[in-house]
């Protein structure tokens, strides 16, 4: 982004200069650290926080007070609008696109998963419907279609009788030894010390593009002219190679769909 | 997941089931260990029966490190001794384990606080016709102190059935895993409350039950 | 039996027993008697090791009250049954249970518990109350409770600490009488804080007053009463008598005998004198008979009467007016 | 004064006090005594309300104590001071403190509550443990500051709960004599519980005996002593009295008058009967003297001292040896 | 994240600070309320100084209800109360609008236990020289319960910065929410057991301090 006067003066008079953002979680908010020197230079001033609980996070913007967030992706906020009434939109294009994969320490191959396994997912029921479309996109499970978002009690058939246990995603690489095997994005796995790169399988493409992570700002600032910097900020070389360097090559999707 | 009798069968039921053991063990298992921890703790104390300052200290921060653990990160820690206990490290079971761990240094303070409201003047008086450290313990202080005890074990209890719902985490069910993840997170109000309403059904049951046998015993 | 020697004991700043030395003998009903405050409670408290002395002695039958393991203090106390003064019951626990705790504390069996406990309340009188918790119980009967307590183990010794405070001169009398009763039939030694000089004077064979926390007099209780040392003075302090101000009051103080049965129409019939009896009482200490007479005599037939009295040799002294 | 009119309290089952009527004058010391159980202080408590009464009126002053509000309950209860038979102590708080409590409830100046607990413990003789918590003190001191905490409101009427059972003979008379004196100064009313007939005797100007939760006889002290109903006979049991096997014992209870106060001379003078004395004393009661005199006659010569007492106008009675 | 100096300096620190805070007012607040509330409970009790059968009913219905919710679950469904009260639904004031309420029937139930233990006589000798019952209250029953309800407090005040760690989720930072996110979420075994650490220094203290109280006035 080129710091044009206009811009400048836009971020001086109407708009507001203090920019409050909410990352998700401690990754995020190191992304958003990474180009906070370069926003700021624009005129704002960015104070990052971190939520987690992503409802909370846009109960905030919608009553006033954070700017923005970064957590969320946009299934989940098309149905936080739905049932809290909300007016998030995403300022453009997803930043990031991370892939999940399935982990194991006992088997070495998708093929070698056998009847009645028992495979960790993530109990987060985002994550959960998108471990299990994954799931059936590996042929494991048969879901019943037309159906946003899943839980196990739409499973029309588990071929294999695998046993899903639902857990904190975080957790999963820690108790990876007591299951045999567990779907959870690289980003734990490399944090807990493993090769994010030695999953069985990612899931596909055209799964993960639905799980973009974006910023959303209320209706009425969507094209405010900070909402605009901010999401070219975060879409800026700089950016990608924090992520990059975060998830490794193939542990995310590519970033334009 | 919007099909009432199917959530209240498929998830409610197995989540109150699996909240029900939980609860039960939990408070079974961290009212024995707690109460020994808490009787050991008021026999060394200083103005205990058996005063031994080390071993009470010794305890005391046991206890208290104990408690200082945020409850995840404490059955994250102690993972590999739920393994070696109970086999796995996730599930029902396994969860308990962490949660009993969790419960019985509060237990322990709670009971701790109890037996040393027993008069000094009965202890003295058991002490009189040579009792034991352990009948004083067991015939008087106990006894005594079993109404307000009584209050105590509610609360534990229902800390207990609290700390269930974060037992999620680890793949133990429970009903406030429901309230929290087929409830609050997919925005089903529905469950949300239905599940909250059942658990301030049990609670409501388990606080009424805790008075009566107090008002009993007292 | 119990001999204490040299014992000290002070809280804090404060010198509770100064080197009191006791000796009570087996068998032997002693009786301890002092002001308020003045240490009669932590001494029995010292005895059965419930307080740390500071230092001295203490011996129970020849073997000293020095114990390493707690299986040996509770084996000391065990032969030692304490009523306490503030009766110390297990609120929570019915009367039955409050009887019976030292014996399960000892592991006697259910039926020898259950025979025990029926037989004790009984004697104490309150079988009524069996199943009342202590908090609907009235004073004496709180008081019957601890008092059956302490007897429930067949203790060697028994510490009484104000048993009968709280009960009614019957009821006193009766807990007395068993008192008596098992002192004589079992041998029982006991050891007795009262401030009533009635219950010293009906069972105790000895008594021992305690000042500023020393024992400032201790013998026979005839003898004491006898004698009426300064002590025993100050601690009962001016009687209701009502001397009269008029003439010369003479009291005396002695042994009754055959001889001096009749004294007083002896006095009349030889002296010839008209006087008034102020009082007069025989009191029964335990095995004898001690004979208190104060008489008042006008001014001019006092050494009419008293060498009267010395021929008896009956020991008078001249009562002053207050 | 006190006006207690058909009485009636259960505990479930049990009729603690049955239709009981008591009248208590303004200025007086009443006494109540009764065996252990029979509902003293249960009548004390449903004096002051904290006992529930089940039927029957009881009026302070006239006035009923029949109470809507709670005011006015704390109104009537300010100006009765109590007692406990259990001390009720306040046990984290010092003894200032315990004795302050009641004048600071009633917003009573520092000042005030300074002088009037340090006038009270002083009164009281507990001085020295001003800042002492009541664990630390002994059964007669905690007594103690439950009299001072009682009188530290300056009330009307005092119930008073065996006041002096834990105290020694001279410290009870010298709150006895206290009592006394806020009674003469002040007009103050006593009602007290007690089971030492000390105390009856030498304050209290009338008493009444319960018996199986009634009243079973009342009247002025010295007039109950003289006639010694049977409520009082059986209250008392067996004295000490040592009556001998032999002869015939003659008891005497008479006020003590101009001419009988030679009594046992003028016998002797009068019938030349050779009797000894088993017991003679002269009780004051308040305001008057009772003598009350036992002889031990030969049987021959009963005839001869009776009719002798008959024409002193002399109420005698034959003693029968239990 | 790496670098321990940057990581005490810009994020326990500032925790540290946050739990401190939330903590300290939390505890005042659901003391004062959480005591409010006990007082009521005792006093309109069955065996109470005023029985109050409906009051103590619906207060004894509302604090099992409080205590019945999961904590993240009651911090949603009271965000509009809290919005009004604190101004914002997120960050550490707003977080301790709900721990405060989730604290306060917890209090209130311990605080009850601690009164229903004053000893009946002395309640009775208050009354008798006619004291009223808000005197019986704060001067007898409260002084006479002050050193149980030091241990009580110790214990509350562990609790709310136990709690306080869940309110991260919502925003509000706190040694608890750091341990768990930049810790244990973020597999960092330095700032998770570094925090923790921290945190049992804390209840070390905390408890210490509670203790030594306790001996005082006891
Ligand atoms: N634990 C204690 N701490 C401090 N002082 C104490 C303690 N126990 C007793 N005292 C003090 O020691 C003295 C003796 O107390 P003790 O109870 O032995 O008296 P006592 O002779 O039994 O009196 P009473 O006849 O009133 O029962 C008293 O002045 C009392 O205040
Ligand atoms: N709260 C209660 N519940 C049941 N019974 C009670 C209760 N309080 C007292 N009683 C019973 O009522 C009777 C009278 O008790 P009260 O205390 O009035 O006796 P008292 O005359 O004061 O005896 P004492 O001289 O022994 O103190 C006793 O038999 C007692 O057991
Ligand atoms: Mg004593
Ligand atoms: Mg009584």
């Amino acid at each position: 982004g080129s710091d044009s006067k206009e811009n400048k003066e836009e971020a001086k008079g109407e708009e507001k200069k203090t920019i409050r953002l909410a990352a998700g979680d401690p990754m995020k908010e190191e992304l958003i650290n990474a180009i906070k020197g370069d926003f700021e230079k624009k005129g704002y001033k960015l104070e990052v926080s971190v939520i987690e609980d992503p409802i909370a996070s846009n109960n905030a913007i919608e009553e006033g007070s954070l700017e923005a967030n970064f957590i969320q992706h946009n299934a989940y906020m098309t149905s936080y609008n739905e049932e809290h009434k909300g007016d998030l939109v995403a300022v453009g294009d997803a930043i990031y696109y991370p892939c999940m994969g399935v982990y194991s320490n006992k088997v070495k191959d998708m093929k070698d998963l056998t009847e009645g396994m028992e495979i960790g997912i993530p109990r987060d029921p985002t994550n959960r419907s998108r471990a299990l479309r994954f799931l059936e996109a590996e042929g494991l499970l048969k879901l019943k279609e037309g159906v946003e978002e899943y839980s196990q009690l739409e499973i029309e058939e588990n071929k294999l009788n695998l046993k899903l246990t639902e857990v904190d995603s975080e957790s999963i690489p820690t108790i990876l030894d007591d299951l045999d095997a567990g779907v959870c994005y690289p980003i734990a796995m490399k944090e807990a010390g493993f090769d994010p790169e030695s999953a069985l399988a990612f899931d596909p493409p055209e799964i993960g593009k639905e799980y973009g992570i974006l910023i959303a700002v209320s209706e009425k600032n969507k094209d405010a002219q900070w909402a605009k910097d901010l999401q070219e900020a975060m879409s800026e070389e700089k950016a990608n190679e924090i992520i990059m360097e975060y998830f490794g090559e193939s542990a995310v999707h590519v970033s334009e769909y | 997941m919007n099909d009432p009798a199917l959530v209240i069968k498929s998830v409610m039921m197995p989540a109150l089931v699996e909240s029900l053991y939980m609860t039960f063990w939990g408070t079974v298992f961290s009212c024995i260990l707690g109460f020994g921890l808490a009787v050991i703790l008021v026999v060394t104390a200083e103005d205990g029966l058996s005063p031994h300052k080390w071993v009470y200290r010794l305890l005391n921060v046991l206890v208290n490190t104990l408690r200082s653990f945020p409850f995840i990160i404490l059955a994250v820690t102690i993972i590999p001794i739920t393994r070696a206990v109970m086999g796995t490290s996730i599930g029902t079971n396994a969860a308990l384990f962490p949660l009993v761990i969790v419960a019985c240094p509060f237990v322990a303070r709670v009971f701790e606080g109890n037996l040393k409201a027993v008069t000094p003047g009965m202890i003295e008086a058991a002490k009189a016709f040579g009792a034991s450290n352990m009948q004083i313990i067991f015939k008087i202080m106990l006894k005594e102190a079993i109404p307000a005890m009584c209050i105590s074990v509610t609360l534990v209890v229902i800390s207990i059935l609290g700390s269930s719902s974060m037992a999620g985490a680890l793949g133990a069910g429970g009903l406030g895993n429901v309230a929290l993840i087929y409830g609050y997170q997919s925005f089903n109000d529905l469950i949300m409350y239905g599940t909250v309403f059942i658990l301030v059904v049990l609670v409501q049951t388990i606080q009424s039950i805790g008075n009566l046998l107090y008002n009993k015993l007292k | 039996m119990i001999k204490i020697k040299n014992l000290d004991k002070s809280f804090g700043e404060l010198h509770v027993l100064k080197n009191v030395s006791l000796e009570v003998q087996k068998g032997e009903i002693f009786g301890l008697i002092g002001k308020s405050g003045e240490g009669k409670s932590t001494l029995l408290r010292c005895i059965n090791l419930l307080e740390k002395r500071d230092g001295g002695t203490i011996t129970l039958n020849g073997q000293a009250a020095d114990f390493k393991r707690s299986r040996e203090v509770r084996e000391y106390r065990k032969g030692i049954g304490m009523i306490f003064q503030h009766f110390s019951l297990l609120e929570r626990q019915n009367v039955y249970k409050n009887i019976a705790a030292p014996m399960e504390c000892w592991g006697y069996s259910k039926q020898e518990i259950d025979e025990k406990v029926r037989e004790l309340v009984k004697i104490v009188g309150i079988e009524d109350k069996l199943y009342e918790k202590p908090r609907n119980l009235s004073g004496g009967q709180r008081q019957r409770v601890a008092i059956a307590r302490a007897l429930s183990m067949d203790p060697q010794v028994l510490l009484s600490d104000e048993a009968t405070s709280a009960l009614d001169p019957q009821t006193t009398q009766s807990i007395l009488q068993l008192l008596r009763d098992i002192n004589e039939r079992l041998g029982i030694t006991i050891l007795l804080v009262t401030h009533e000089m009635e219950v010293i004077r009906s069972i105790c064979h000895r008594v021992a007053i305690m000042e500023h926390g020393e024992v400032a007099d201790c013998g026979k209780v005839s003898e004491i009463f006898l004698n009426q040392p300064g002590s025993l003075k100050r601690l009962l302090g001016e009687t209701a008598e009502v001397l009269p101000e008029e003439g010369v009051n003479i009291r005396m103080v002695f042994k009754e005998t055959e001889e001096n049965r009749s004294l007083i129409p002896d006095i009349t019939c030889a002296t010839s004198v008209r006087f008034s009896v102020i009082y007069s009482r025989l009191e029964k200490f335990r095995d004898e008979v001690i004979c208190t007479t104060m008489l008042n005599v006008q001014e001019e037939d006092l050494a009419k009467v008293t060498a009267y009295l010395d021929t008896l040799n009956i020991r008078w002294e001249v009562a002053l007016h207050e």
